[in-house]
């Protein structure tokens, strides 16, 4: 696989392109008294999704990078920025205009056990899509999720069982089979191995790359496990309390990780082989994103914090060539290697 | 060993060849029919059935085999069951196995039909409130808890006295006051319902709102509403009674509530006028609630013995 | 917290306010109004006379002038005047507000007490043979209509077993002791409190027993075992407290059909009531007592459903704090 | 640091140092049936191992394979009905816990036995406040008065680690972060210091910089203390950041048991090296990007149909007519075992 930062970056080779992107949930006010409490769960993600490739978007619980998926998708209503699907403006289209697109961008999602309606048998869910946007006649139909089944690695005789009569890892083929129904360019994979077992996860992961290079599919891939996206991604984005704090591709990002947040997170992951030596141990808990820390969203947690980190806000920056980072200062310089 | 072991990454479900177990081969299991199955499996259940189907078939054919009315008076004043009628006769010599049996049919009509309108108002409510959320919801729920703050039987009174006691009107007060209760649990269910990961799957389909409330919410929201729905028909045959039992009710209609109401001052003579109607309401209430604990049981399994 | 309280109270105010609208239009859409009334009382009279009596009553305003009229009427504590009883109508339902706050209460507080205590102990045996009674008496409680339960428990206790007084609130004559004259209102209680209470202990026993049940599999039922305390204890401080809950929030909802129980159980029992009140109105076609009655019944909803809220609260800490 | 010390400092290694016999925990056999209608599944069959003094054994294995069931058999607290241990022993300071009055278990649960659970949020009694939780285990187990009680329970939570302990032990449940309410539990299991601290997937829910903070905790404890932890878990990376040994589960059975470092390189268990295998690591080779995953094809058997012989057979890829009889536990020497045929006839070879 080729270095995608070599690429170039034409409109036609770019699917998404993500700029400046706030998603805000009000919330419920605890009395009539006071203002709902504003969530920022996207603030400000800039982004593009080269055709063909994944993009990886990691961080821990609460970062926003689910609702950032979401918002790609036009299943939430983002208060800011600019979401240009194939260089159309999503969020300028009509509803009616909208439909044509869904068929387009699909969505695996984390929990196969809540995402196959239970009143429906396997078939019927497959074929769903189809139904919706009335797509050939009742044989063909037929005959697509035949073809579905096979190419996720299901027997046709399956259709007939409801979902509680498969396992995780087979629930996870059904939506996959699912996605692809209509044969999207842009499926978005929001943790779709975090529910299973790691026996499990390996068919999961296998057969998503297959998938990818066979249907030549464009995926956002979502994480909290580093390891897996390593094991997929081609470009990724690291997010922090709504923000991406560093985007890079994958080459970069694991041999020379920049920001501090990454680096922890880089550590932090467990091993198999060996045990960490010189883990860097981050202090504390993510700061709640309705009251976010001024300045420096990872100030509170970082070691090398300093005055002007709690007064202005670090912008993405672009520190070495396809390398992006925000923060104030070069803190991944040689000095680190001595701690 | 490592042949083997790259032989398997192709997916696939199966065994590798060599030694293959027997699949289990339990046929694809349709879940009403499982559903029906547990349901006949629980005795009480399936037995407080056949009494319901019994009353039903006797309200809907016994003034027809057994021509009367219930209006008559056909025997001594408070003759005792067995002197000339067979459950006795009222302070007017009314025979109470023909009111009974006349009740019957009415009690149910009217049970049934206000249940019916009580639940369409409810879930229609609810529905709505939980599916959009926000404005809509916040006026449903007012409108609801508004409701909720008037005592149902008061309420139904005063409507009925204010207005008539025609059946319709009668019908209608017991729904405008209860079907909160639906609403709510409707709205409860869909909120769930509406976070599961397979409704955003669907939206993401492009499925439009009418089909995710009717094809996609409502029936998994439908076992609970379903055991809600039995349950509010005995509630409702209650109601009617105790409204029938204050002479609330259509005069040219006899009802079990009814018969107890107008033996009211003389039960202390004839007990027989009282506790035989009584009986009828706990009966038949009674069979609704074994039934609905039988669908309780058959639609959770889980929760068998609580 | 206080914040909260206020906000309950205020939309408590908005609801009281709602209730005497509905209530303007209830009396709007009765036939006849408070001059037809009178006349009759007065053996019919011309109609010169009944339009001077609507012009001083200012029933020839608009309607929504005389809505807000009403309105301010209302809330100064006038419900209207009553015809039949020839009382104004807040003194006639204040009047026989007592017995029925009293049957109501105490059916009630006995129903939520031995309810969640039959819970509580079914749920700890759940095949046991006292939890199998509750889900059968529970049943029973369901499909009984309370008042023909009054009726055979009249013929029993009060006709065939002359334990208790088969109606009334008082003996005539009264004793002449103040404790005498306790006692025997006690004793009048006995029989309509019990057919209240039956009904509603079946209900609460059976919501305590499932919400006990719940919670007696909750990872913090575990710990606390794990922690090595003792079953009572873990039983009635762990268990408890949370399975409470449900049973708080279906008690603050049903006040309002403990009303409804009660206006039937006091016209069995023949209590001095606010239900035989209304009973008794509705015969007469006594619209501004009718419609009192409703209103008092909503207020005293909402009272209650405040205090259900704030007993809530104090139960439960994750409700204070949102964010 | 901790971690660095584990390997660079011998004191810490306190097992290797005390003689043989300093066993804090021994279980021989133990088996646990469910009865689902009306029919006895066997969920664990005779499980046995033992762990010593100071020491951390990692019971790892995909869910449903019993290994939370473990924890809960040793706590005897399995649900029941329908579960019931059906024989074996679990040996505590030469007292077989099974065998044990209710009232002495439920001494002994909390203080020489603790344990710590999956799920901090739910773990918790909400209605509570954090330090009346707290105070309440410490006066089960020690005739202390309430306010010597709470100053305890303030040194308990500074012990691990909670910043202004003082305030939160006045706060509730709901208002703490998860890794904060995993180490209130973490105090709770440590008020009587006990011998023995199982803690069930401890880190799964939290956060991965936040699991890092717990498993140094957790070490941190087991230093001072000399506590023995059963580390249960699904993740092998896990087991490798705590655990000196490992014993690996399947559908009721134990199917493999060694050291860390033998488990890790030198796995005998076909299923225990396709569990290895199919895990995705963080590489510094950048080529295996994409590179098919070895996987275990097919997925846990259910216990209630299962067929005769080998649990692992029809998923294993060695696997041949043989496995249709149930392969016995072979002794490799040295706490190390493994239950396959495979073992048996390099053995006899």
């Amino acid at each position: 696989m080729s270095d995608t930062s070599t690429e170039s970056r034409d409109a036609e080779s770019v699917i998404y392109h993500v700029s400046n992107l706030k998603v805000q949930f009000k919330l419920k006010r605890p009395n009539l008294f006071t203002p709902h409490p504003i969530l920022h769960a996207v603030d400000g993600v800039s982004f593009e999704i080269q055709r063909g490739k994944t993009l990886g978007l990691v961080g821990e619980s609460g970062c926003g990078k689910s609702t950032t998926g979401l918002a790609l998708l036009g299943l939430v209503e983002p208060s800011q920025g600019e979401l240009l699907f194939n260089g159309i403006d999503v969020r300028s289209i009509s509803r009616q205009d909208m439909i044509p697109m869904r068929r387009k961008m699909q969505v695996v999602f984390q929990d196969p056990y809540s995402s196959l309606n239970p009143r429906q048998t396997a078939g019927e869910i497959v074929m769903d899509p189809l139904i919706i946007h009335n797509v050939g006649t009742q044989s063909e139909r037929q005959a697509r999720v035949a073809e579905l089944f096979k190419m996720v690695g299901l027997r046709p005789s399956q259709q007939e069982l409801y979902p509680h009569q498969f396992s995780g890892g087979q629930r996870q083929r059904i939506c996959i089979a699912r996605a692809l129904a209509l044969n999207p360019e842009f499926i978005v994979c929001d943790e779709p191995v975090s529910a299973l077992d790691v026996a499990i996860q390996a068919q999961i992961l296998n057969l998503l790359c297959r998938l990818q290079d066979e249907l030549n599919l464009t995926y956002l891939f979502i994480s909290h496990d580093l390891a897996v996206i390593q094991h997929v991604c081609d470009e990724i984005a690291v997010m922090y309390l709504g923000c991406i704090v560093e985007k890079t591709n994958r080459a970069n990002l694991f041999r020379s990780p920049r920001h501090p947040y990454t680096r922890a997170l880089l550590s932090a992951v467990l091993q198999n082989k060996n045990r960490q030596i010189n883990r860097i141990k981050l202090e504390g808990d993510i700061p709640n994103p309705i009251n976010k820390p001024s300045g420096c969203r990872f100030r509170t947690r970082c070691q090398y914090a300093q005055k002007i980190c709690s007064e202005v806000e670090p912008a993405l920056e672009e520190k070495s060539t396809g390398h992006w980072e925000a923060c104030h200062f070069d803190t991944a310089s040689p000095q680190q290697e001595t701690a | 060993m490592e042949t083997g072991t790259q032989k398997l990454t192709e997916g696939a479900e199966a065994g590798t060849g060599v030694f293959v177990f027997e699949e289990s081969t339990s046929k694809p299991e349709i879940k009403w029919r499982e559903t029906v199955r547990l349901f006949c499996s629980n005795i009480a259940a399936l037995l407080g059935f056949i009494v319901l189907v019994v009353f039903v078939l006797a309200g809907i054919f016994g003034p027809t085999l057994y021509p009367a009315d219930p209006f008559e008076l056909v025997a001594a004043p408070l003759s005792g069951p067995g002197e000339f009628t067979l459950l006795g006769a009222d302070y007017l010599g009314r025979d109470v196995f023909i009111g009974i049996l006349y009740g019957t049919r009415a009690t149910l009509l009217i049970a049934l039909t206000a249940t019916l309108v009580t639940v369409f108002i409810g879930i229609t409510v609810g529905a709505l409130a939980g599916f959009y959320g926000g404005m809509i919801d916040n006026v449903l729920m007012r409108i609801t808890e508004f409701f909720q703050v008037l005592p149902p039987l008061v309420f139904s009174m005063v409507i009925v006295a204010v207005f008539s006691s025609d059946i319709l009107v009668v019908i209608l007060a017991i729904a405008v006051t209860t079907w909160t209760t639906e609403a709510r649990l409707t709205r409860a269910e869909f909120l769930k319902i509406k976070e599961r990961e397979y409704v955003l799957a669907a939206r993401a389909m492009g499925a439009s709102n009418l089909r995710m409330i009717t094809r996609v919410i409502l029936p998994n929201a439908m076992p609970p509403l379903v055991i809600a729905i039995t349950l509010r028909i005995g509630i409702t045959i209650i109601y009617e009674a105790a409204l029938s039992f204050l002479g609330l009710t259509d005069p040219d209609v006899m009802t079990w509530g009814k018969m107890i109401g107008l033996s009211r001052d003389f039960f202390f003579d004839a007990w027989w006028t009282v506790t035989f109607p009584g009986l009828a309401i706990l009966l038949v209430v009674l069979c609704i609630a074994l039934v609905g604990d039988g669908l309780n049981d058959a639609f959770n399994p889980k929760l068998r013995g609580r | 917290m206080k914040l909260a309280i206020i906000q309950r109270i205020l939309l408590g105010f908005v609801l009281v306010i709602a209730v005497i609208v509905l209530n303007f239009f209830l009396l709007q859409a009765a036939p006849g109004d408070v001059v037809d009334a009178m006349l009759a009382e007065a053996g019919g009279g011309d109609p010169e006379l009944a339009a001077k009596l609507r012009a001083s009553y200012g029933l020839d305003q608009p309607v929504f002038i005389q809505m807000l009229k009403y309105l301010g009427q209302v809330l100064k504590g006038d419900l209207g005047y009553s015809f039949y009883y020839d009382e104004s109508v807040t003194e006639l339902i204040l009047g026989h507000l007592p017995t029925t706050l009293m049957l109501t209460l105490s059916a009630l507080v006995i129903a939520v007490v031995m309810g969640t205590l039959f819970g509580v102990y079914a749920a700890m045996k759940p095949k046991g043979f006292f939890s199998n009674f509750v889900t059968v008496f529970s049943l029973f409680g369901y499909a009984t209509p309370v008042f023909w339960l009054g009726m055979i428990i009249l013929l029993v206790f009060a006709l065939y077993i002359p334990l208790f007084p088969a109606y009334g609130i008082r003996s005539i004559p009264e004793p002449e002791h103040w404790f005498d004259r306790f006692l025997d209102i006690v004793n009048h209680l006995v029989l309509p409190t019990f057919t209240l209470a039956i009904l509603y202990l079946a209900n609460y026993s059976r919501i305590s027993r499932a919400s006990m049940l719940d919670v007696l599999g909750a990872d913090y039922i575990r710990t606390a075992r794990t922690k090595g305390l003792s079953e009572p204890k873990v039983i009635f401080k762990h268990a408890l407290k949370n399975a409470a809950l449900p049973v708080v929030t279906l008690a603050g909802l049903q006040l309002g059909q403990v009303f409804s129980g009660a206006v039937l159980v006091e016209t069995v029992f023949s209590l001095p009531g606010v239900g035989p009140l209304l009973y008794e109105s509705i015969v007469r076609r006594d619209y501004p007592v009718i419609l009192g009655v409703l209103f008092g019944a909503a207020v005293t909803t909402i009272v209650a459903n405040i205090i259900t809220d704030l007993i809530y609260q104090r139960m439960d800490p994750r409700i204070q704090s949102i964010t | 640091m901790i971690g660095p010390m584990k390997q660079d400092n011998p004191p810490n290694s306190a097992k290797q140092q005390t003689p043989q016999g300093n066993t804090a925990l021994k279980v021989d056999n133990l088996s646990v049936v469910f009865d689902v209608k009306g029919k006895p599944v066997t969920i664990l069959s005779d499980i046995t191992f033992s762990v010593e003094r100071g020491e951390t054994l990692g019971i790892i294995g995909e869910s449903g394979c019993g290994k939370s069931m473990t924890a809960l058999a040793l706590m005897r607290m399995i649900p029941s009905p329908p579960g019931r241990i059906a024989g074996g022993e679990v040996n505590l300071n030469s007292e077989n816990l099974l065998e044990v009055t209710k009232k002495r278990m439920s001494a002994v649960r909390g203080k020489e036995i603790s344990m710590i659970f999956q799920e901090p949020m739910t773990s918790l009694n909400p209605v509570y406040t954090v330090g009346n939780q707290l105070v309440e285990t410490i006066r089960r187990h020690k005739t202390v008065s309430a306010t010597e009680a709470q100053e305890e329970a303030v040194e308990l939570l500074r012990i691990v680690q909670i910043p202004a302990p003082e305030k939160r032990i006045k706060e509730y449940p709901h208002q703490l972060s998860g890794g904060m309410r995993q180490r209130i539990m973490i105090a709770m299991a440590l008020v009587c210091n006990p011998k023995v601290l199982i803690a069930d997937e401890p880190t799964t829910a939290l956060d991965v910089t936040v699991q890092a903070q717990i498993f140094d905790l957790l070490k941190d404890i087991q230093q001072k203390n000399g506590t023995s932890i059963i580390l249960i878990t699904h993740d092998f990376g896990a087991v490798s950041e705590m655990a000196d040994r490992v014993l690996v589960m399947y559908a009721g059975f134990k199917i493999e048991e060694g050291t860390l470092d033998e488990i890790r390189n030198h796995a005998a268990h076909p299923y225990t090296q396709g569990l290895l295998r199919s895990m995705p690591e963080l590489s510094t080779d950048h080529d295996a990007f994409r590179t098919p995953l070895p996987e275990i094809p097919g997925s846990v058997p259910d216990l209630i149909n299962r067929q005769p012989g080998c649990p692992f057979g029809p998923r294993c890829p060695s696997a041949t007519a043989k496995c249709h009889e149930m392969p016995p536990m072979v002794d490799l020497g040295a706490n190390r075992s493994v239950m396959c045929w495979l073992a048996v006839e390099e053995g006899a070879a």
